[in-house]
């Protein structure tokens, strides 16, 4: 019997509807399976719940796969998708906006035909993030119209993995299910407990200890160094985010772009990156290229990393209509995130080096996402990490800077520029990969002018890990998934005691 | 006239479910001017009714009247500083954390008598007045010596210049000298301001040499009551009698006296 | 001064003073004699991050390359003045509650620890936050919170005490002679209750300095850069026990302020124990 | 032999203010069996005497004690704390001038009475020290002596305290009773109950007495030996016939004549101070 | 005994009505919070009208006093509710975590007052000597540091360099206990389960040293600081001439007269833990109702801050009450008070 420890600093949630964050991908991805999945160590998606799919327009049919079972014992088919959507969509919560405006069909068993409001070129990646519910095990036990309180504490899907207990606070812990429909490895852990809010000290000393296998990647840089030190191997995600200091360009002074510039090029990319360096050759972050992270459609190459200019900068000040003397910039950070700090930091004394002066504010988690829903009270900058969800720059960037989403916790620009929106639509709508590259191409281009947003760095999980497992996903670039939280699919790791 | 009357009053505590009757059906009348002993047994409730009279709590039943009306439970301060308190025990009645001077103080700052700057030499003064050296005034209680402390506790109850004095075993842990100093003050006091004295005591002997009236408890009841002499000379009760035939006396001419005022009514 | 001199001759009090004598003197001077004076403001140096002690920086750096040795000179600054004000504002109405309830009894008693009683219920968390929701996250309104959650502690301690105090012959005397209310209160039963009161003032120093650190986790309170010493010692224990420095030195500055204050309030207390 | 034996014991107090002299070198014998009186002058360091016998004083930074006491032959002043402890409570033991205040107010009579009675005898039951409690309270002319054994003594009456004090330091049958000022707060029936009480100790038990008293009339009833304190020193001593029939010093004197008389003569008037009573003092011959 | 029992009584009536007063302030309180509870329930890409439709059902929009109506209503049927925290009824939510947090500060309770009281005696009857000394120094030490700091230390020592403790939940992974009252100490032997008993205990041992820690100290001090005011006193004078040993003294006839002011804090500390050990909690992992109570007013979630925070309120009374009584008990001055009320 083996048994893979890991922990998350949230708490995890395991209903479908819900789900959002990294804790609860890492529950889906294995309790939960979807109609597709990326391809490992390549760009695309291939099959998974489905055989096949097709599109015409914004009509998307898929096939899916004969004899899968849930783990409750029924047969998978088109109507627990159907159900799947719909419940996602009149719960509204976690995801579900990626759906709005889609309706789903079971045309029979084996085929469910979505149609969607526009075209949308992203749409086979949020497959990804649509679990399919097991309908006839929700309908017989649920205590509520969408069995909320049945699937907030079971699972009812067709993964590899089933919960055996879940409690909030503590852990959840899940045990292999041995009649997944691909079958799973000998070599996979029988039991996972997936722990909650563990200290930094804490993993640190369990896994000195062995009794504990992966950590989270929210533990601090020099935590994670002095466990790799002490012989803990350290896995890595390449993530589809970045990591952006935000500004709030309908507050003076940034509502001048030349202001806004003169920020950006004085912040010091090199000394940033320096900062998040775990070892000589791991680092949760690589060099910003631009407004588009590294491997996405539209990305800047590799050559084009952003550095501080400090001549550019006064060039900027210059330009710019007001005086900074006049305002005291407003840099928040999340307090929950301690790291913010340090970059809150790096950058009051960038901009001191300019004369200008900034002040740090350190904001809970909930109280930032009040403020950002009123320009006034949100910050000058706000730090934040953003990620595609689906692993389509479509769900990185329209949540950003589409016009029509302004004061949400990931729009703190308030970015109102319809260039931008065009390209937003334009990337959304293109029937072509190269019509997307050209898409969000133009939109890179035109964010850099627009200097709403610093670019930090390009964001990349690290996670320590003990010697006692293997994850090829997290190690092998060619088995890398290119989607946050698959790397953590049990079924696909190792134990090796 | 009469100052004080306590009129069928009756006290009774509860003691684990029991009761313990201190005082049972007790009334007198204390006249202005005069000083009455109250003597008796131990514990037959003589300083449960200093207690009363001061109003540290009520009786369980009846009334004491000052100067016609029934005293209120809850006295305002110019009642107060007419009834004053001399305790029996004089270590708990000082502030251990307070001198010894400023507990005399006390009153004097309540009552604004004399000048702010002359308070010192007043406290001074009201220590002198009872035989103690004014260096005493800086010290805690602690460092007093017990008969120090009592007329430490006089001292203050007469600062405030009141009208009736409740003294409780005022002069028992004083030596004979200084005890007659204090009693002499006392009379003094009485008959310059017109003082009035409850004094409580187990000294017949002060009792005979002070006391204009007297009177006699027992088990929480009064006994006898009436003019010292005429107690003296001529006790009713068994009990009275008792109590002065018992009394030691320091030469062989008094014990024949004692004999003879004990033996008066066998 | 003749209570400074008590102080002065008994060696543990004289060492007490001597300790918040170089907490106080470092606040004081900190820009002139702390080795790296502009390390409390906006400055970073990431070359020089998470180094441990050395002749450069004598209680290493944090991670941000700051010298911690400054920092937590310019810590006391701030500590202290959260202590002092604090307990200066929340002693006096603590202990002023708790004089009246437990002398006068009755129904005042049952009012004024009642009020306590929510105080004391509510926990200071959410206090804190729903502050944090009305008001700007400064020091004062740091200390304010900090306040608030403090004072029912003192009236609770003091109640207690004078509760039993009532019941004493001098309070019985001195209400005979007729002593108002407030002079029984303050001037009797209170310095019968100034032993515990000091021993917990001085016990709460550190205290205070700790709990404003967990308000600044959550927004309220001095901001970054500024130097706070609970905070520090706070943050640096996620880095134990490799980045120890972090977090042990600035707890020894709170350890020796506290200790000192309290070997002072020792002090302090025969020393008035002895005036009286 | 002496049982208690004092010879140049002086005593004073530092405090803030400077030192406060007590006591000047004084002397005093005790025999067993034998009860000495002390009288004198409220202050004069009757009490302190007594404490520094039990070596309570010694244990106060403040005070600075000189000359020697010795106790059945034994300096008193090599003594550690243990050997002082075990005397106590056993040897010796006192009643306490100020009894209200020196019983604790948190426990009940009965559970301090036990601790005395198992001094003597660790092992007894409660119901044995009920029992012995029970029976030397009776002797003491306690009319209720079960209620008083269950009552706190802020619930009894002064005299019942003082009554409490005697009977525990009768209990264990000492051999030095010191009995500070034990009459002050009875009636003169019951006094004379407690100093037969005192007295069978001495008879039966060969048991000294250290009196302190005021009441010179109970001095001259009780006391073999009667020594005079004025301002720390030792002004008169002798037998108890000698001093009350001839006193000599002028103190003395003084003393006598304050005496209130219960024929009721009036209060004399005779001053405290005076410089005859600063005189030498005189001892009077024979006693022990 | 009677006087006791007259106290309780009113103090129990009184409480229930300080009760209502908390759970009114706490209501208002709650909704002083910065941050839409909605909107912080549905995550941060629900659209307006989901927003709309999940205030509606929370009443939301309502005025405050009809939402309370409405809350207390639902308390009286014994619902405090769903969290939206953990998507389950506040009420389960609160029997799960209660008992872990319980476990640990009634522990972390005994410890402060077997060593706290114990040192504090110690100290006082050798004033100024060395163990008065030592442990002055020792109750400073454990003083100066919060418990979340000593969490990580003894962590450290205990764990990581010694490792004789294990630093993380309630339980290890190999035993399964069926949870019936919720304190693993009482099911394990319900279920008859020694070596998990042991478990138990090994794994409560850290954490409830760590909160107590700082809470031995206060008392330590507070015991020595009135004791030697005690032993000024006539009374102790007297047990001394009698020869009482001086640790008895110390243990009973010292300690008793001067116990109150430390048993008052002792109570508080005790009650405040309950929601101050958060950090503790989190250090060890340990799933109580602290870091829930922590969690949920971080996330607005208002049915759970209401429910928590009640529960907290309601201990705090309780310990109040049992001080008190304890007072009374300690000084039987105030229980057979004879004075009139000035
Ligand atoms: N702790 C102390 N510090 C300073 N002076 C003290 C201390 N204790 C006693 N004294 C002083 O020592 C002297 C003797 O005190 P002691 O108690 O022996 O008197 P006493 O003879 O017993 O008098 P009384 O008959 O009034 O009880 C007194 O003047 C007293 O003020
Ligand atoms: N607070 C109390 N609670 C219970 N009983 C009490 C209380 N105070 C006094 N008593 C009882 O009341 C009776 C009378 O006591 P009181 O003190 O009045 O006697 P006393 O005449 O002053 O005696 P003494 O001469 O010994 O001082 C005693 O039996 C005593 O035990
Ligand atoms: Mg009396
Ligand atoms: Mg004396």
């Amino acid at each position: 019997e083996t048994v893979l420890r890991l922990d998350e600093v949230a708490v995890g949630e395991l209903d479908p509807a819900k789900a959002s964050d990294y804790a609860d991908s890492i529950l889906m991805f294995n309790v939960y399976d979807t109609l597709v999945l990326p391809n490992q160590g390549g760009p695309g998606h291939s099959g998974h719940l489905a055989e096949s799919w097709s599109s015409e327009g914004a009509t998307f049919t898929f096939n899916l796969r004969d004899g899968v079972s849930f783990q409750s014992g029924n047969t998978m088919t088109a109507k627990d998708v159907v159900y799947s959507l719909d419940r996602a969509q009149a719960l509204g919560s976690g995801l579900s906006y990626l759906f709005a405006g889609v309706s789903a069909e079971a045309i029979d068993d084996s085929t469910v035909q979505f149609t969607l409001g526009a075209p949308n070129a992203a749409f086979v990646a949020s497959m990804v993030r649509l679990p399919i519910v097991d309908m006839a095990y929700v309908e017989a036990n649920k205590s509520d119209e969408w069995g909320e309180s049945l699937l907030s504490g079971t699972s009812a899907g067709t993964g590899a993995y089933s919960v055996v207990n879940h409690n909030p606070q503590e852990e959840t812990v899940m045990a292999k299910w041995d009649d997944y429909f691909l079958g799973v490895a000998d070599a996979a852990p029988d039991t996972v407990r997936l722990r909650y809010g563990l200290e930094a000290a804490t993993v640190r000393t369990l896994i000195a200890q062995g009794e504990h296998d992966i950590a989270s990647q929210w533990l601090p840089p020099e935590v994670i160094k002095a466990l790799s030190d002490n012989g803990a191997q350290l896995l890595t995600e390449t993530g589809t985010g970045a990591f952006y200091f935000k500004m709030n360009t309908t507050k003076a002074p940034l509502d001048d772009v030349n202001c806004r510039r003169a920020l950006a090029s004085a912040f010091d990319y090199a000394t940033a990156i320096r900062m998040i360096a775990i070892t000589d050759d791991v680092s949760a972050g690589s060099p910003s290229t631009g407004a588009i992270p590294v491997g996405m459609f539209g990305a800047n190459g590799t050559n084009m990393v952003q550095a501080q200019d400090m001549d550019a900068a006064k060039a900027h000040m210059a330009a710019c209509s007001y005086d900074f003397a006049d305002y005291d910039i407003e840099v928040s950070w999340i307090a929950e995130v301690p790291l913010e700090e340090r970059f809150a930091l790096l950058m009051q004394s960038n901009f001191a080096q300019l004369g200008i002066k900034s002040h740090i504010k350190k904001l809970p988690w909930a109280l930032f996402a009040e403020q950002v829903s009123s320009p006034e009270n949100t910050p000058h900058i706000s730090q934040l990490f953003v990620n595609a969800v689906t692993g389509d720059p479509d769900t990185l960037l329209y949540g950003m800077y589409h016009s029509s989403n302004p004061g949400t916790w990931q729009s703190p620009e308030y970015l109102n520029d319809a260039e931008v929106d065009a390209f937003l639509e334009a990337g959304r709508a293109a029937g072509s990969e190269a019509g997307r590259q050209e898409a969000y191409a133009g939109l890179n281009a035109r964010l850099m002018d627009l200097a709403a947003t610093i670019y930090g760095f390009d964001r990349q999980s690290v996670f320590a890990a003990s010697n006692r497992v293997r994850v090829p996903a997290m190690t092998d670039p060619s088995m890398a998934f290119g989607l946050d939280g698959l790397g953590f699919s049990f079924r696909l790791m190792e134990m090796t005691e | 006239m009469t100052l004080l009357a306590l009129k069928n009053v009756t006290k009774t505590f509860r003691v684990n479910q029991r009761e313990v009757h201190a005082v049972r059906d007790v009334s007198f009348d204390v006249r202005e001017g005069e000083c009455l002993a109250i003597v008796g047994e131990s514990g037959s409730g003589k300083t449960t009714l200093a207690n009363m009279i001061l109003g540290l709590f009520g009786a369980t039943s009846g009334e004491i009247h000052f100067r016609d009306s029934a005293l209120p439970a809850r006295r305002p301060t110019e009642l107060r500083r007419q009834i004053q308190f001399v305790q029996q025990n004089p270590l708990s009645a000082l502030n251990a954390k307070r001198s010894v001077g400023a507990s005399v103080r006390l009153g004097l700052e309540t009552y604004r008598i004399g000048e702010r700057a002359a308070r010192k030499a007043a406290v001074e003064a009201a220590l002198e007045a009872v035989g103690l050296e004014p260096e005493l005034a800086r010290r805690p209680p602690g460092a007093l010596s017990g008969g120090q402390r009592q007329r430490v506790g006089i001292a203050r109850a007469l600062a405030v210049e009141p009208s009736l004095v409740v003294l409780d075993e005022p002069t028992s842990a004083l030596d004979v000298l200084v005890q007659a100093r204090v009693l002499r003050l006392l009379n003094e006091l009485r008959a310059a301001k017109k003082l009035t004295y409850v004094f409580i005591t187990h000294d017949l002997a002060v009792v005979r040499n002070i006391a204009d009236r007297c009177v006699v408890l027992k088990e929480g009841q009064i006994v006898e009551m009436g003019e010292t002499t005429a107690i003296f000379d001529d006790p009713q009760h068994d009990y009275t009698r008792n109590l002065i035939r018992a009394v030691p006396v320091v030469d062989q001419t008094e014990v024949q006296l004692r004999d003879k005022l004990g033996r008066a009514n066998d | 001064m003749r209570a400074l001199r008590i102080i002065v001759r008994n060696p543990m009090s004289l060492l007490g003073l001597i300790l918040v004598g170089i907490v106080v003197l470092s606040a004081l001077l900190a820009p002139w004699i702390a080795p790296y004076p502009d390390h409390n403001g906006a400055v970073v140096d990431f070359l020089n991050n998470n180094r441990a002690p050395s002749l450069k920086n004598l209680m290493g750096t944090d991670l941000v390359g700051r010298d911690i040795l400054s920092r937590i000179m310019y810590g006391y600054q701030i500590s202290l003045v959260l202590g002092v004000i604090v307990l200066a504002i929340a002693t006096p109405i603590g202990t002023l509650f708790g004089l009246i309830a437990g002398y006068r009894g009755g129904w005042v008693e049952i009012v004024l620890m009642r009020i306590v009683d929510i105080f004391l219920s509510i926990p200071p968390l959410v206090l804190a936050i729903a502050m944090m929701g009305v008001l700007e996250p400064t020091l004062t309104n740091a200390m304010l919170a900090v306040t608030l959650m403090w004072w029912p502690w003192y009236a609770r301690l003091v109640y207690s005490i004078a509760r039993g105090e009532r019941e004493e012959g001098y309070v019985v005397a001195a209400e005979v002679i007729g002593a108002s209310t407030w002079h029984i209160i303050f001037r009797e039963i209170l310095p019968n209750c100034l032993p515990a009161i000091i021993t917990k003032m001085t016990l709460d120093m550190g205290f205070v300095i700790i709990i404003a650190s967990s308000l600044s986790f959550l927004g309220l309170g001095v901001q970054p850069p500024t130097p706070d010493l609970g905070s520090m010692v706070a943050e640096g224990a996620r880095y134990l026990p490799d980045s120890w420095w972090l977090t042990v030195f600035p707890g020894l500055s709170i350890l020796v302020a506290v200790f000192g204050f309290n070997l002072l309030g020792d002090g302090l207390r025969e020393a008035l124990e002895v005036q009286s | 032999m002496s049982l208690l034996s004092i010879r140049d014991l002086s005593l004073s107090f530092r405090g803030i203010h400077g030192v406060t002299e007590v006591l000047h070198g004084i002397a005093l014998d005790i025999a067993p069996g034998e009860k000495v009186a002390l009288v004198g002058e409220s202050g004069s360091g009757k009490s302190v005497t007594a404490r520094i016998v039990l070596g309570l004083l010694q244990e106060l930074a403040a005070a600075r004690i000189d000359g020697e006491v010795r106790f059945g032959g034994e300096d008193m002043r090599g003594f550690s704390r243990q050997q002082f402890a075990a005397n106590r409570g056993t040897e010796i033991s006192m009643i306490f001038q100020d009894p209200t205040s020196s019983l604790n107010p948190t426990f009940i009579i009965e559970r301090q009475f036990a601790e005395v009675i198992r001094r003597r005898n660790p092992g007894a039951s409660r119901e044995d020290c009920l029992r012995i409690a029970g029976e030397a309270l009776a002797e003491t002319a306690i009319p209720d002596v079960e209620r008083v054994l269950a009552s706190y003594p802020f619930q009894l009456s002064g005299g019942m305290n003082q009554r409490v004090m005697i009977a525990m330091a009768l209990v264990n049958k000492p051999k030095l009773l010191i009995a500070d000022e034990p009459g002050t707060a009875l009636d003169v029936t019951v006094q004379a109950q407690t100093l037969q009480l005192m007295r069978q100790l001495t008879d039966e038990h060969q048991a000294a007495v250290f009196f302190i008293s005021h009441n010179l009339g109970v001095v001259r009833e009780f006391a073999d030996r009667v020594y005079v304190i004025y301002r720390g020193r030792i002004v008169e001593d002798g037998p108890t016939e000698a001093i009350f029939a001839d006193p000599r010093h002028a103190y003395t004197r003084a003393l006598m004549a304050a005496v209130p008389r219960i024929t009721g003569m009036g209060l004399p008037d005779i001053p405290e101070r005076s410089d005859s009573f600063d005189a030498p003092q005189i001892s009077h011959e024979g006693g022990s | 005994m009677s006087q006791l029992v007259g106290i309780l009584v009113r103090r129990i009536g009184i409480s229930v009505v300080v009760l209502i007063g908390v759970s009114m302030l706490i209501f208002a309180i709650a909704r002083i919070i910065p941050g839409d509870p909605a909107r912080i329930a549905l995550g941060p890409n629900a659209t307006a009208e989901q927003i709309a439709k999940l205030r509606g059902e929370m009443h939301l929009d309502e005025n405050i006093v009809i939402q309370y109506g409405f809350f207390i209503k639902d308390l009286v049927s014994g619902d405090l509710g769903t969290s939206l925290y953990t998507n389950r009824p506040v009420t389960l939510d609160i029997a799960q975590f209660l008992p872990a947090t319980l476990e640990l500060v009634f522990l972390a309770g005994v410890i402060m007052v077997g060593l706290g009281l114990p040192l504090g005696i110690l100290a006082a009857r050798f004033r100024n000597k060395w163990p008065d000394h030592l442990v002055r120094a020792l109750a400073l030490l454990t003083v100066s540091a919060p418990s979340f700091v000593w969490a990580v230390i003894l962590m450290l020592l205990c764990a990581y360099y010694l490792p004789l403790f294990p630093i993380a939940g309630r339980l290890s992974d190999i035993y399964e206990i069926e949870r019936v009252t919720g304190f693993l100490t009482i099911d394990t032997l319900i279920a008859g389960n020694v070596a998990a008993f042991l478990d138990v205990w090994h794994h409560l041992i850290l954490p409830a040293v760590a909160l107590a820690l700082s809470g031995i100290g206060q008392a330590a001090r507070l015991t020595r600081a009135n004791m030697v005011e005690t032993y000024e006193k006539p009374y102790i004078e007297m047990a001394q001439a009698y020869g009482f040993f001086p640790h008895r003294i110390a243990r009973i006839y010292a300690f008793k007269p001067s116990l109150i002011p430390s048993l008052t804090i002792i109570g508080l500390d005790f009650a405040a833990m309950l929601g101050n050990a958060f950090l503790v909690e989190a250090v060890f992992a340990w799933p109580g109702l602290s870091r829930y109570g922590v969690n949920v007013i971080l996330r607005k979630d208002l049915n759970a801050i209401m429910g928590t925070v009640l529960i907290i309120a309601l201990t705090f009374l309780i310990v109040n009450i049992i001080v008190d009584l304890l007072i009374a008990v300690l000084n039987p001055r105030i229980r057979h008070s004879t004075r009139v009320q000035s």
